[in-house]
């Protein structure tokens, strides 16, 4: 038995957020990751996103795969409702949930070996629909919890633990999604609190599907000289294309950011993304720009971070599909079942 | 030369070449004797190709109501000079062949009676488009069967009209090429033809519709809201169904909102991925596919089955191994959905027999998948599927109400001390679930395809989990009470021989039964509609001697089923196989069963008859 | 206070924390046995997780060979106070429980002998980075164990020299910490525990080694040029296991080129789709999977039975169903490999019982493959595979060819006048097949899993197709004479009760086998190596009464096939279940069968024991 | 029964290319497809390109997985050996056909269903690898096998035969393959003959990934006004980046191009490709011009064709893998099987 409830002592002093709740509220079990594994840095940031957001975690569905980051998601929000399906196949299931309750928040939580090997035909599936999702790739470049086999989007070059080196070229999760369509594309760093969170946050409010691949360092089997995804490696190469402030609703905009830099782009609900470009050159609006930007990089090795792509007008599946503002699994049997009058019309018609 | 004689009972056969829009033409001659009030069978036999193969369209009219498919035929109409010499030869002696004597030709047999029409010659001289005029020789070849079968000409005009509502331009040129062929019939033909059909009743109260038809329709009843799927031969048309009846009927009026969600997948990975989603969510969801899609779909079945997640699965048959033979019907997907996945794993399964069945096991389905938190596999196939039968009409009864099975209200759980998403409270190994979204803080817990507790709760515990395996077995043990019983033909037993048969193996049953009846053999027949079996199945096993088993597979699959769920002696079958890929007839299971008891009363049983 | 005292028959067991080193220093410690001359079964029983979850390691001595897991501990060494509880309670009486004692604990247990290792407290003296720390404390109580156990110590030096080749800075250290268990011991635990291990030759001419290990050379030794796989636990290791010796065996010493391809596919769909390719091609190829990737492969196994293209399959079994308990041992893939697939299908299975049979089975399997022309399952599981084993040597006979089965070479296609693809020649049901690019004009065909006639075209002519799958049930039917008969422990039957059994549970099954003898109830014992069964299997059915049949699974599976495929009265059958994950043992399948035999002389047979 | 070998009649005056066959001889059995199914101009191209290049069949594979377009390998080449999978499998089924024999030349024929929907996780590995393989796509924007539903390459906004309109963007699989490395990319029109032939004669020679996308229009479900892969529509739309010549080892190059517009591209066993460029921005070597182009077209409506991308210097997957000069079917036992000393020691080191 490896489950262990946390208790849950309510400190009096502890801040809360407009629900009244306090960051406990929003933890799940403890982790049975191993101690310093990046995929903790990340349950904490969508913790904080979600405390911030003040969201209440019962309208929160928390989907994975399988894999090591794929079992992040009993680490936060022990309220959410929980679903680890199999490998590769969240995107099928979240897509499904979706379709039936078009009102949750969906969090989508995999690896780079669940997604971009097994799952890379659903993954792109589910971002060509526009599925209102934040999908979240906690991205190490190898497989975990299979113990350390190199993944689709290990670079070419990188060793493993043993000394291997891995011949082929990596495939670049947002540059596919951006090129896919997807509305919102961003990565990040698990070491990187400051700048995953708001980008957490800015992802959960946008409706469409979300992309945040974060470079999350396996410290067992990935995270060695030569590893490309280790800690030293990504704080080097790090070249972040933006800062990025998430606004809620209501109110005011503050940031410090200078005129000419800064973008703002309105969500969905009203709520406002303000970002400051780092690099002139980039556009975060501009599909051609994200792309050519993130190809470039790679090329010199550097790892753009931030909000790489948005583009606020998508439609979301269900807005596209033209699903009921009613979610279909609240509809009542009334409007589901057409009754026997319509039944003798149907009749009429087959004889 | 002897002719046919026959009134309301025979089987006419049309070949054309695949794409020549010959189908909806011989769908509607179909109709024109059904609408005479004579049961009828169309089959259509098409290659997996869409346009330019051979193509074939057999209609058996049958006032007896014997509706199986029946080989040699009364009535050819050879449209298509590639498949002559094949069609030809199945005439049987004393039958008709009508084909088009533009281009005259020697059948090259004395013992049947060749009709021409000269259709293409015809066409020409009243059709200027070439493209339509290909199209016009159906019809006329159809106002001549109107002639020469004496089937009423307004029943095929009424049905133009209806075919072309709404482009009423179309209607005029089709009476046309339907009169000509009549008209030359009257002149040149009379007296051609002895067999005829003569308007009765019998299909008062009956519709003619095909199995997709009705499932699709069962779906909307059942109130499915989720269709996620990927096409695939013989299933698309339920997808498509749905999708048309739901435009129809579930279309909001005040805001053009759907309530419902029509997804076509990537693949059937996707499409059964999607389907456990929404089921999770509490909407009921559904797919359709074939035995290509089965196989890709085994793995998350055995998540749904671990899970306990509610998903319908329609699955029709065609012929399998892999590709195998798509356009072709057979029942050889037992296995692989009544275990299907890795691990000890079994599935519930509904079986129809006929589009009514269809439409309402369909609907049943999500009431037994929600109750029952499994997947339940609908196990139909090409035959009931695309074909249109001659069936009952579809009966609802307005007090029915949705069974969700044990799904937990907000109000449930504000007034329970604990709960256990895995725990049998009942005693029936069902336990209870919540809905994600129902309460604030109440009732949620993690899914998941790993071992679990009975809260959910991941663990490595190996008894724990056993003892969570050993209850999901118990749910399935008692699932029988919630499926639809077997049918018997017989008030009470009457013979030590016993038949078991299912789904479209029904359509020759009646027939045959009758053929064995006269001699000499009657026997008792049970159709099994569900898995797993109940204790009437039991029963009837136990109350004979002998016991034939129809199938229509090579390895004899729901045998296996029966034998290793029943620790049933399998010296006690006698297994009748038929896996060519066509209906099975009566004949062949009539002359299959005497053979058998002939030889007991002389010698060893024949083991298995092929 | 009462002392288990015993020499060279004992269990002992390490509770650890995983991910902290323990694993290669149990492992060493078994191996210290081994080499003592005493066979061994150490088991790693280890969680679904990377580090910090309670793990244990198994070890069972036993002079008399009796290598099947038994429950009850003689020696606990609880280095994991997460699970103290637990395993304290596991203990038999007057066990041992060696633990940590730089913190002193009272277990409250006043039956077992508490030794006290201050293991912590000795390192934090001796070690200065409290990384190495930790791992040195596994070697301080292996130096421990070897005093109290009388192992003598150069055997473990030796080891840890053997370890640490080519990282020789490595090896004082580790011989320091050992040093410090033993010196400890020596000095505060004389006569503390009565289990010894007295030097033996029992272990010549065997080996220690897991069958994963002995599987993947297994393939090298058959001539695969190709391993196409996905990672999955616990198949994982074979996979890696062939990529290890064909390092060592298959580099082309001038060239530097690889006499071998090795391919990490991006899923199983895939890994089973690159072996199929690469067979159809004509190199031997192999995948490595579990559950969740046989379901996935479901579709390409159909294709590959129906277009009759060899390939190998490994499938070490975890529990299931689903991702169910990965780290975990069943035997609960027997139908979804038998019939995996849609439509009539069959499938060839070998399994092994121990490392030696992985190699034997392994390498046998292409020529089995390449014989018949359809897919070959090896069903181990993670007991045989990722376990060590003490087992026989490897052996090899140089004379052994390569049977690549019924394959047309340039001169053969010469000289003959016709060929069809899917004839069948010979009576046997097994046709020719032509590698591509072997003759620049004959030879080539199109390779389909639709339907096809036998001279590989495309048909849908349903007798055709009906021909041709009956030809390769006849295949499959003729093919036991390929395949490794059943083994029995008796030289002729001496009783009425006979026991059918398979795989991993043949390490139980000696020692159960004695202890029915002893209480009375002889019994005769036949082991299943492959499927389909030959008349070997069916003999001994017939010449039993009843029979008993050992299954690591919750359904019965092998029963299910047993009935369904002999035609076999399963009232014969009394099933012994054990579906919790953990290997089954000696004293369950004895109690198991006498508690039946004793009730069947006095009332009703039980009908299932799980 | 639908397999009818045509009778091969060798009229005396036929011409003959350098094996001394003709056309005829890279014939198949006769297509069952629709009369007028841009399919069966591919198949008329496979066999010019196949009898240019002096290929002898029986050194060539020829697979697919499942469509009306995965039918056509039955269509040409009868002496070559062909593998008709199963639906979207191909890839995987190539590549382990390879793995087996590096030395065959690869044909790969799949749909726009078959590689797009349920094949693109496979496709985009293949492409990965640098699977030495000549993979042609026949894409006509729909499932003509299914009987019409749209396909994930359909265009937004794109038409159904019966009335219903796509609502998903589409997925361009010149564009993820050059994305994912591929060495050779070209996008052709099955009605330009003039185009096609050379672009696969050249991915024939190519070694390593080599994908064409050819819009091959489905004259029974997608040719219809509104549709966007019909004859007309792309006709209208058809932009050509760049007229290509292959030139085989040993020849002269005698091109007319203009200097400055002209680029050769040396292929791996000494043939040259010329090109001339029709654009002058576009520079099939430059991976972000190339997308972006390719992108910029998309937006405009324009359908860019001819050679869109190479690169003359990868490896391809047989190499990169380090496989022995002789393929691995054809090494011989004593080179495969260890035998019984190296066993013992093997045994030696068990113990
Ligand atoms: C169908 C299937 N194949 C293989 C596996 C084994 N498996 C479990 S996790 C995993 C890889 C996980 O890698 P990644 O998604 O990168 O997660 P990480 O552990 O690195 O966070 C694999 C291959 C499985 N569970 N199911
Ligand atoms: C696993 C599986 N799912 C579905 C099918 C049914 N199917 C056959 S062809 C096809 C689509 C073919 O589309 P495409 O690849 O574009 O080929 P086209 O016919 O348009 O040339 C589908 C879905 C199948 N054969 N196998
Ligand atoms: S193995 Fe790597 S990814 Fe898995 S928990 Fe440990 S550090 Fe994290
Ligand atoms: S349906 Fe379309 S793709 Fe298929 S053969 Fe006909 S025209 Fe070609
Ligand atoms: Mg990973
Ligand atoms: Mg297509």
């Amino acid at each position: 038995m490896t489950y262990i409830v946390k208790p849950v002592n309510h400190h009096p002093n502890l801040e809360k957020n407009k629900l009244g709740l306090t960051r406990r509220d929003y933890e799940g079990t403890i982790s049975t990751l191993c101690a310093g594994c990046g995929h903790d840095s990340i349950s904490a940031a969508v913790i904080e996103a979600c405390y911030d957001l003040s969201i209440s975690s019962d309208q929160i569905a928390k989907l994975s795969g399988i894999g090591c980051s794929s079992k992040s998601p009993s680490y936060f929000l022990n309220q959410a409702h929980g679903f680890n399906s199999v490998h590769g196949r969240m995107p099928s299931v979240a897509t499904g949930a979706n379709l039936g309750n078009k009102d949750l928040l969906y969090l989508g939580v995999s690896g780079d070996g669940d997604t971009a090997a097994i799952g890379i035909g659903q993954f792109m599936h589910a971002a060509r629909r526009q599925l209102n999702i934040t999908y979240i790739v906690e991205n190490n470049g190898t497989y975990g919890l299979t113990k350390g086999q190199f993944s689709a989007t290990n670079d070419q070059g990188s060793k493993s633990k043993y000394g291997e080196e891995n011949v082929f070229a990596p495939i670049d999760l947002p540059t596919m999604a951006i090129q896919l369509g997807a509305g919102f594309v961003g990565r990040s760093f698990s070491g990187d609190k400051q700048q995953l969170v708001p980008l957490l946050k800015a992802a959960m409010k946008f409706e469409g599907f979300s992309l945040i691949d974060i470079i999350s360092p396996c410290v067992t089997f990935n995270n060695h000289l030569g590893s490309t995804k280790s800690f030293d490696h990504i704080r080097e190469h790090n070249e972040s294309v933006s800062s990025l402030d998430f606004v809620p609703i209501g109110k005011e905009i503050k940031t410090t950011y200078k005129e000419g830099t800064k973008v703002d782009v309105p969500l969905h609900d009203g709520a406002m993304l303000t970002l400051e470009k780092l690099s002139k050159k980039y556009n975060p609006l501009d599909k051609g720009q994200a792309i050519q930007s993130l190809n470039e990089a790679e090329k010199n090795g550097k790892v753009l971070t931030g909000l790489l792509f948005i583009n606020p007008e998508v439609k979301d599946h269900a807005e596209i599909l033209n699903i009921s503002d009613t979610p279909l699994n609240q509809l009542a049997e009334k409007e589901l079942c057409p009754g026997a009058k319509k039944l003798a019309k149907i009749n009429a018609s087959l004889n | 030369m002897n002719k046919i004689s026959s009134i309301n009972e025979f089987v006419i056969k049309f070949a054309n070449v695949n794409g020549s829009g010959s189908a909806s033409a011989n769908q509607m001659f179909a109709k024109g004797i059904f609408r005479s009030g004579i049961p009828v069978s169309p089959k259509n036999i098409f290659p997996s190709n869409i346009q330019g193969l051979p193509t074939w369209f057999e209609i058996r009219a049958s006032e007896k109501g014997y509706l199986g498919r029946k080989a040699g035929i009364d009535f050819m109409v050879a449209m298509n000079p590639q498949s002559y010499t094949q069609d030809v030869a199945e005439i049987n002696p004393g039958g008709y062949l009508l084909y088009d004597s533009s281009w005259k030709r020697d059948f090259k047999r004395e013992d049947i009676n060749i009709i021409e029409v000269p259709l293409t010659t015809l066409c020409v001289d009243e059709f200027n488009n070439p493209k339509t005029r290909l199209l016009f020789k159906n019809l006329v070849y159809i106002g001549a069967l109107s002639y020469l079968m004496n089937i009423n000409k307004d029943i095929f005009i009424k049905l133009i009209e209806e075919q072309f509502k709404g482009k009423e331009k179309l209607i005029a040129p089709n009476v046309q090429a339907l009169e000509i062929g009549f008209k030359y019939a009257k002149k040149h033909l009379v007296d051609a033809c002895k067999i005829k059909v003569n308007q009765a009743n019998l299909t008062d109260g009956m519709i003619l519709t095909n199995g997709n038809n009705a499932g699709g329709l069962g779906c909307v009843y059942g109130g499915a809201t989720v269709c996620t799927w990927y096409p695939i031969t013989p299933s698309t048309s339920l997808a498509e169904s749905y999708k048309k009846y739901c435009d129809q009927l579930r279309v909001d009026e005040n805001t053009g909102k759907n309530k419902f969600a029509f997804v076509q997948a990537e693949d059937e990975l996707a499409s059964i991925g999607m389907a456990i989603g929404a089921n999770w969510n509490g909407a009921r969801a559904f797919t359709a596919t074939s035995g290509p899609g089965i196989s890709l779909m085994t793995e998350f079945i055995g998540l749904a089955y671990f899970a306990e997640i509610p998903v319908v699965i329609f699955n029709i048959q065609r012929g399998g191994p892999s590709t195998g033979m798509p356009t072709r019907t057979q029942q050889s997907d037992i296995l692989s959905c009544a275990y299907a996945s890795h691990g000890d794993t079994k599935h519930v399964i509904l079986i129809p027999s006929d589009p009514k069945e269809c439409f309402e096991f369909s609907a049943d389905s999500f009431d037994i998948s929600d109750r029952l938190q499994t997947p339940i596999f609908v196990l139909s196939d090409l035959d009931i599927g695309m074909n249109d039968w001659t069936c009952p009409e579809f009966e609802w009864d307005d007090n029915r109400k949705f069974d969700r099975g044990k799904v937990l209200s907000k109000d449930d759980l504000d007034s329970m001390e604990s709960w256990g998403r895995y725990l049998d409270v009942d005693g029936d190994g069902i336990p209870f679930r919540t809905l994600p979204g129902t309460h604030p803080e109440k009732g949620a817990y993690f899914t998941r395809g790993s071992s679990h507790d009975e809260y959910a709760r991941y663990i490595e515990d190996g008894e724990v989990n056993a003892r969570n395996l050993s209850r999901i077995l118990k749910k399935f043990e008692g699932a029988y009470k919630f499926l639809p019983k077997p049918i018997f033909k017989q008030e009470t037993n009457a013979s030590s021989n016993g038949l078991i048969y299912f789904g479209s193996t029904e359509a020759a049953m009646q027939e045959s039964l009758d053929q064995l009846s006269v001699s000499g053999f009657p026997i008792d027949a049970m159709r099994i509609r569900s898995f797993p079996f109940g204790p009437e199945v039991w029963n009837f096993i136990d109350q004979h001697e002998t016991i034939f088993l129809v199938e229509q597979n090579r390895d004899a699959q729901m045998k296996t089923l029966i034998v290793s769920e029943g620790n049933v002696n399998p010296e006690k079958f006698i297994s009748i196989l038929c896996f060519d890929g066509s209906p099975i007839t009566a004949n062949f299971i009539s002359e299959s069963i005497s053979d058998v008891l002939l030889n007991k009363n002389t010698s060893q049983p024949a083991e298995e008859i092929k």
